[in-house]
C-alpha cells in the first residue's frame, strides 16, 4: 500500500478531478443541486436530445454508468427521457453504446422517442379504434 | 413565579396555535365512516377498547408509587445538610437509603417484581 | 425465617442455596436413587436448551464485567460505526439505473415488419392465454383482404406481466418491451388501445429488436 | 431598563422555542441520514440542496394532512393530550442554561422530574382516549415502562445530586472542573443512558410502538397536527435527555461550541443505539428496571453518600 | 445463427473443488478479562475520586473567598444604599420647597411651621412611607420598585 493510499490522497485527487470536470466550484454546486452527486467520468456519447452518457469503472457495478440530462429540462428530468437506443446500455444490458452498434435496426417508420407524458396536455387518452356496433339512425332530411 | 406563569401561557398559546393551524390547513377532508373507525387492520372493532387490562400493569404502578414517595422523601436531604446537625443528617440519610435498599430486596424476595409467574 | 433467607436475592437461589442443598442430599441420598444429572449427558444426543451458567468466580466476574461495562454492546456499536463509513449502495435513480435483463417484461408493444406492415394477424392466441383477461381483440378483414385487428386493447392495470402473450404470439407481434417507466396519473391512461401499442412498438423497436436478437439462441 | 429585561426574556424564550423546533427538525434529518449510512444506503438527499430541506417538507406535509377523529373517542382528551405533551416538553427546555436572561432555576432538577413525570399522563390519556385496542395497549406499556424507569432515573440522578449537593443544573459545571462525572461514575452513566433511552421510548425499549404487535402504539389514531406534536414532543425530550447527560456526566455547561458538539455526539449515540440494537423483550425490560438498575442505583447512592460524607 | 457455433463453457466447480464453508462459531477475542476490567474500573474511579476531592476543596476555598469578599463589600453596599436613600429624601425636600415656595408661612417638613411628630426629638430620621418616598420621582421608578417581583 502506497503512502498516498494510506493518507487517502487518491480520494482527494478524485474529488478535485470531479470538481474540475464539473466546471469549478460554482458548476459543481449546480451539479450537486440538480443531481445530488458529484462524479467524474468519461463521456461515452450523447443522444440527439442532448443527454450525455458517462462511464467510470471506479464506481461499483450499478453506478458506473450514468446519464446527465439535457440542461434545458433543469429539474424536470425524468427517467423516461432516456431514448430507446441508449436504454440497453444504461441498464447494463449491452456494453456497446448505440453509435458503435451496427446491428441496431434503423427503419424509416421508427417513431421519435417521447418521454412519459402523463399529467401534461400531451398525455395519452384512450379511445376506441373500431367502428361502433350500433349506428344511430339519422333521419333523412327532406330536400 | 409570575414570569414562569407568563412563559407557560406563551408556550401554551404556541402549541395550541400549532394544533389549530393544522386543523385549518388540512387540505383534504372528506368524511368517511370507515376512516373514523378505530384502526384494526381493516376490521370493525370486535370489542370495546375500554376493557380491563392486565393486573401486572397495576402492580407495577403500585410499586412505582412506593418508590416514588420514597424518592420524594430522599430529595430534601440535599438542602437539609446546611440546616441540620451534621451527625444527624449523616445517620438519617444513610439509614433511610439502607432501609430502602433492604425493602427492595424484600420485595424481590417476595416475588413482587416478577413480570411473569 | 432466618436473616439469610431475607437477604437471599431470589427464590431460585434460595432453592439451590448451599444449606438447602445439603438438606436435600440428606433426604435423597438413600440407596439406589439415580441422581438426575443436569444437563443430561446422553451419548449421541446434544442438549440444546439453556444451561446454567458457570458459577466460578472468574466466569462470574467476566459476565458481570460484560454486563456492567457494555463490552459486548460496544462491539456491536463498533460494527455499525464501521458500516457508516462504507460506500452506500444507493443508486442515484434517474441518473443511474440498475441492471436489466434482455428478457425483462415491461410495457407492451405491437411490432411491425421491416417493411412497416404490422405483424399482428389477429389469431387471438394472446387473448386466449392471458390469465388476467386483460387483452381484448376484435378482427375484421382489411381492404386488401388480409386479416387484421380493428381493436387491440390491453388493460395495463389488469395485466400481471407474466409474458404469456409474447410466448403465445406466432409472429412476434405482441411483445413486452423493456420500458418500465410508464406510470401515469390517472387510471384511464393505462387502458392501452391498438394505436398506443403500435406507437410503443415504433418508439422502442431498436431496443426490442436487439433484445430479441440477444436472446435468439434460447428461443 | 426594567421592561427591557422582560422583553429580553421573551425574546430569549422565542429564540429558544424556534431553536428547539428547528433543532428537532434537523435531528430527524440526522437520524434518517445516520440510520441510512448504518444500513449502507444514503438517507434523504433529494429535497432542496442535497436533502437539506427535507425536515421542512416533512413538517409541511404533516401539518396539511387530514385530521381524523376516531368514533367514540373522548374528543377533548384526544385533542388536548398531544398539545399537553408538547407544552411539557417545551417547559422542560426552560431549564437549559441560557446565555442571556432566562430563568435560573435553583431547583431545576426538581422541575425536570416534575415535567418528565407529567409526560406519562399525556401518553396514557392519548392511548386511552383514542378508543382503539392497539392504542390502549401501547399506552399501558409505555406507562408501565416509563414509570418503572423513572424510579431508577431519579435514583441515578440522586447520586449526581449528592455529588454536587445542589438542585441547580449550573452547579454541575463547577463540580466537574477537574474530572468529568462519567469517569467518576462510569457504570451509573451507562445506567442513565439506558434509562433515558427507556424513558423516551427509544429503540431498544420502544415497546410503546412495537410495529410487529401494536402497529404504532399509543399514537396510532393520530394524524396530521396531533401526530406532529407528539413527534415533536418526543424528539425534543430526547434532545433534552442528551443535554442532561452532557450536563451531568460530561463537563456541564461551559458556554462554548464544544458543549453543543458534545450534545450532538450524545444524540448521535441515541441514533447509533437505534441503528445497532434490536428490540428488547418486555419482561426483560421490567427485570432490567426493577432487578438491575434499581439495586445498582441504590447501592451507588449509598456509596456516593458515604464518599460525600467523608469529604464533607 | 453464427453464434451457435461458438463453444460455450459449462459452469463447473473450480479445480480442486469448492473451499470448505466456515460454519464454526468464532467468538470474538476478549481483550480484558473481568478481573482486569474491574481492577481498571476501581483504579480509575479511585483516581477520579481523588481528583473530585481536590476539586471539592477548591470549591470550598472559592466559597470561603466569595463569602469573605461579600463580607468585605457589605458595609460599602450598605453605605451606598443609605446614601441613595438620603439623596432621595433631600430631593423630596427640595421638590417640596420648590413646589410650596409661593405659599406664605409654609415650612418644608412641617404643616405651616407645626411639626408633624411632636414627641420625637428634633434630629430623628423619620422614614417616609413607600408612596411618599417616591412622591416626587417619576412614576416609572415607583413602578420598578413596586413590581420588583415581576422579574423573578
Amino acid at each position: 500500500m502506497s503512502l498516498g493510499k494510506i493518507l487517502a490522497l487518491d480520494k482527494l485527487t478524485n474529488f478535485f478531478n470531479a470538481l474540475r470536470q464539473n466546471g469549478g466550484i460554482k458548476g459543481s454546486l449546480y451539479k450537486l443541486y440538480r443531481q445530488d452527486e458529484l462524479k467524474d467520468g468519461k463521456l461515452v456519447g450523447e443522444d440527439k436530445y442532448g443527454n450525455k452518457y458517462y462511464e467510470n469503472a471506479r464506481y461499483f457495478y450499478g453506478r458506473n454508468r450514468w446519464v446527465e440530462y439535457n440542461d434545458k429540462v433543469y429539474l424536470n428530468y425524468d427517467g423516461s427521457q432516456v431514448p430507446a437506443e441508449w436504454f440497453g446500455w444504461l441498464h447494463y444490458k449491452t456494453d456497446l453504446p448505440p453509435h458503435q452498434d451496427p446491428s441496431r435496426p434503423k427503419y424509416k417508420w421508427m417513431a421519435d422517442f417521447t418521454e412519459n407524458m402523463s399529467g401534461t396536455t400531451g398525455q395519452y387518452v384512450p379511445y376506441s379504434t373500431t367502428r361502433s356496433k350500433v349506428e344511430p339512425w339519422v333521419p333523412k332530411k327532406a330536400a | 413565579m409570575i414570569l414562569l406563569t407568563n412563559i407557560f401561557i406563551i408556550i401554551m398559546l404556541i402549541s395550541n396555535i400549532m394544533m389549530f393551524l393544522s386543523i385549518i390547513l388540512s387540505k383534504k377532508s372528506f368524511m368517511d365512516r370507515e376512516k373514523c373507525s378505530p384502526f384494526e387492520c381493516g376490521f370493525d372493532p370486535k370489542s370495546s377498547a375500554r376493557i380491563p387490562f392486565s393486573l401486572h400493569f397495576f402492580l407495577i404502578t403500585v410499586i412505582f408509587l412506593i418508590f416514588d414517595v420514597e424518592i420524594a422523601l430522599i430529595f430534601p436531604i440535599i438542602p437539609l445538610y446546611k440546616l441540620v446537625n451534621f451527625i444527624f443528617w449523616t445517620k438519617i440519610s444513610f439509614f433511610f437509603i439502607l432501609i430502602l435498599l433492604i425493602g427492595l430486596y424484600h420485595e424481590w424476595n417476595q416475588n413482587m417484581l416478577n413480570w411473569t409467574n | 425465617m432466618s436473616l439469610a433467607k431475607i437477604f437471599s436475592v431470589s427464590s431460585r437461589v434460595r432453592a439451590t442455596g448451599a444449606s438447602s442443598l445439603v438438606a436435600r442430599h440428606a433426604q435423597y441420598s438413600t440407596e439406589g436413587k439415580v441422581e438426575k444429572v443436569y444437563p443430561p449427558n446422553i451419548p449421541g444426543y446434544k442438549y440444546v436448551n439453556a444451561e446454567d451458567p458457570n458459577m466460578s468466580m472468574k466466569e462470574m466476574s467476566n459476565r458481570a464485567a460484560q454486563t456492567l461495562f457494555w463490552t459486548e454492546l460496544a462491539r456491536g456499536f463498533a460494527v455499525t460505526l464501521a458500516h457508516i463509513f462504507k460506500e452506500p449502495a444507493t443508486i442515484n435513480y434517474p441518473f443511474e439505473k440498475g441492471p436489466l435483463s434482455p428478457r425483462f417484461r415491461g410495457e407492451h408493444a405491437l411490432r411491425r415488419y421491416p417493411s412497416g406492415e404490422e405483424r399482428c394477424i389477429a389469431c387471438k392466441l394472446c387473448e386466449a392465454i392471458c390469465p388476467a383477461q386483460a387483452i381484448t381483440i376484435e378482427a375484421e378483414e382489411r381492404k386488401d383482404g388480409s386479416r387484421r385487428t380493428t381493436r387491440y386493447d390491453i388493460d395495463m392495470t389488469k395485466c400481471i406481466y407474466c409474458g404469456f402473450c409474447q410466448e403465445a404470439c406466432p409472429v412476434d407481434a405482441i411483445v413486452e418491451g423493456p420500458n418500465f417507466e410508464f406510470s401515469t396519473e390517472t387510471h384511464e391512461e393505462l387502458l392501452y388501445n391498438k394505436e398506443k401499442l403500435l406507437s410503443n412498438g415504433d418508439k422502442w423497436e431498436s431496443e426490442i429488436a436487439t433484445n430479441i436478437r440477444a436472446d435468439h439462441l434460447y428461443r | 431598563m426594567f421592561m427591557n429585561d422582560i422583553y429580553m426574556i421573551f425574546l430569549g424564550l422565542l429564540i429558544l422555542i424556534i431553536g428547539i423546533l428547528v433543532g428537532v427538525a434537523y435531528l430527524t434529518l440526522l437520524e434518517r441520514k445516520v440510520l441510512g449510512y448504518i444500513q449502507i444506503r444514503k438517507g434523504p438527499n433529494k429535497v432542496g440542496f442535497m436533502g437539506i430541506l427535507q425536515p421542512f417538507s416533512d413538517a409541511i406535509k404533516l401539518f396539511t394532512k387530514e385530521q381524523t377523529y376516531p368514533n367514540f373517542s373522548n374528543y377533548l382528551s384526544y385533542y388536548f393530550s398531544p398539545i399537553l405533551s408538547f407544552i411539557l416538553s417545551l417547559m422542560i427546555w426552560l431549564l437549559i442554561p441560557y446565555y442571556f436572561n432566562m430563568i435560573s432555576f435553583n431547583l431545576g432538577i426538581l422541575f425536570f422530574l416534575c415535567c418528565t413525570s407529567l409526560g406519562v399522563y399525556t401518553v396514557m390519556v392519548a392511548g386511552w382516549s383514542s378508543n382503539s385496542n392497539y392504542a390502549l395497549l401501547g399506552g399501558l406499556r409505555a406507562v408501565a415502562q416509563t414509570i418503572s424507569y423513572e424510579v431508577s432515573l431519579a435514583l441515578i440522578l440522586m447520586s449526581s445530586i449528592i455529588m454536587i449537593m445542589d438542585f441547580n443544573l449550573m452547579m454541575f459545571f463547577v463540580y466537574q472542573n477537574y474530572v468529568w462525572f462519567i469517569i467518576l461514575m462510569f457504570p451509573l452513566s451507562l445506567c442513565w443512558m439506558s434509562s433515558s433511552l427507556a424513558e423516551t421510548n427509544r429503540t431498544p425499549f420502544d415497546f410503546a410502538e412495537g410495529e410487529s404487535e401494536l402497529v404504532s402504539g399509543f399514537n396510532i389514531e393520530y394524524s396530521s397536527g396531533g401526530f406532529a406534536l407528539i413527534f415533536l414532543a418526543e424528539y425534543s425530550s430526547i434532545l433534552f435527555m442528551s443535554l442532561l447527560f452532557i450536563l451531568m456526566y460530561m463537563g456541564g455547561f461551559s458556554l462554548s461550541i464544544i458543549f453543543y458538539l458534545k450534545l450532538v455526539f450524545i444524540f448521535f449515540l441515541f441514533i447509533w443505539v437505534r441503528g445497532t440494537l434490536p428490540r428488547y423483550r418486555y419482561d426483560k425490560l421490567m427485570y432490567l428496571a426493577w432487578k438491575s438498575y434499581l439495586p445498582i442505583s441504590l447501592n451507588f447512592l449509598l456509596f456516593f453518600l458515604g464518599f460525600k460524607i467523608l469529604l464533607l | 445463427m453464427e453464434a451457435c457455433q461458438v463453444a460455450r463453457k459449462q459452469d463447473l466447480p473450480p479445480p480442486g473443488g469448492y473451499k470448505p464453508i466456515p460454519y464454526k462459531r468464532v467468538p470474538a477475542k476478549t481483550l480484558f478479562s473481568g478481573y482486569t476490567m474491574f481492577a481498571g474500573y476501581f483504579g480509575i474511579t479511585a483516581f477520579a475520586m481523588y481528583l473530585y476531592s481536590l476539586n471539592y476543596k477548591q470549591i470550598l476555598r472559592d466559597q470561603i473567598e466569595m463569602r469573605s469578599a461579600k463580607m468585605a463589600i457589605y458595609p460599602m453596599l450598605l453605605a451606598e444604599r443609605d446614601r441613595a436613600y438620603l439623596k432621595q429624601l433631600r430631593k423630596n425636600r427640595d421638590a417640596e420647597a420648590e413646589l410650596m415656595k409661593d405659599v406664605p408661612g409654609w415650612e418644608v417638613g412641617t404643616y405651616y411651621g407645626e411639626k408633624v411628630y411632636k414627641l420625637l426629638p428634633p434630629d430623628t430620621l423619620v422614614e417616609p412611607i413607600f408612596h411618599e418616598y417616591y412622591a416626587h420621582s417619576r412614576s416609572w421608578e415607583w413602578f420598578q420598585r413596586a413590581y420588583l417581583k415581576l422579574r423573578s
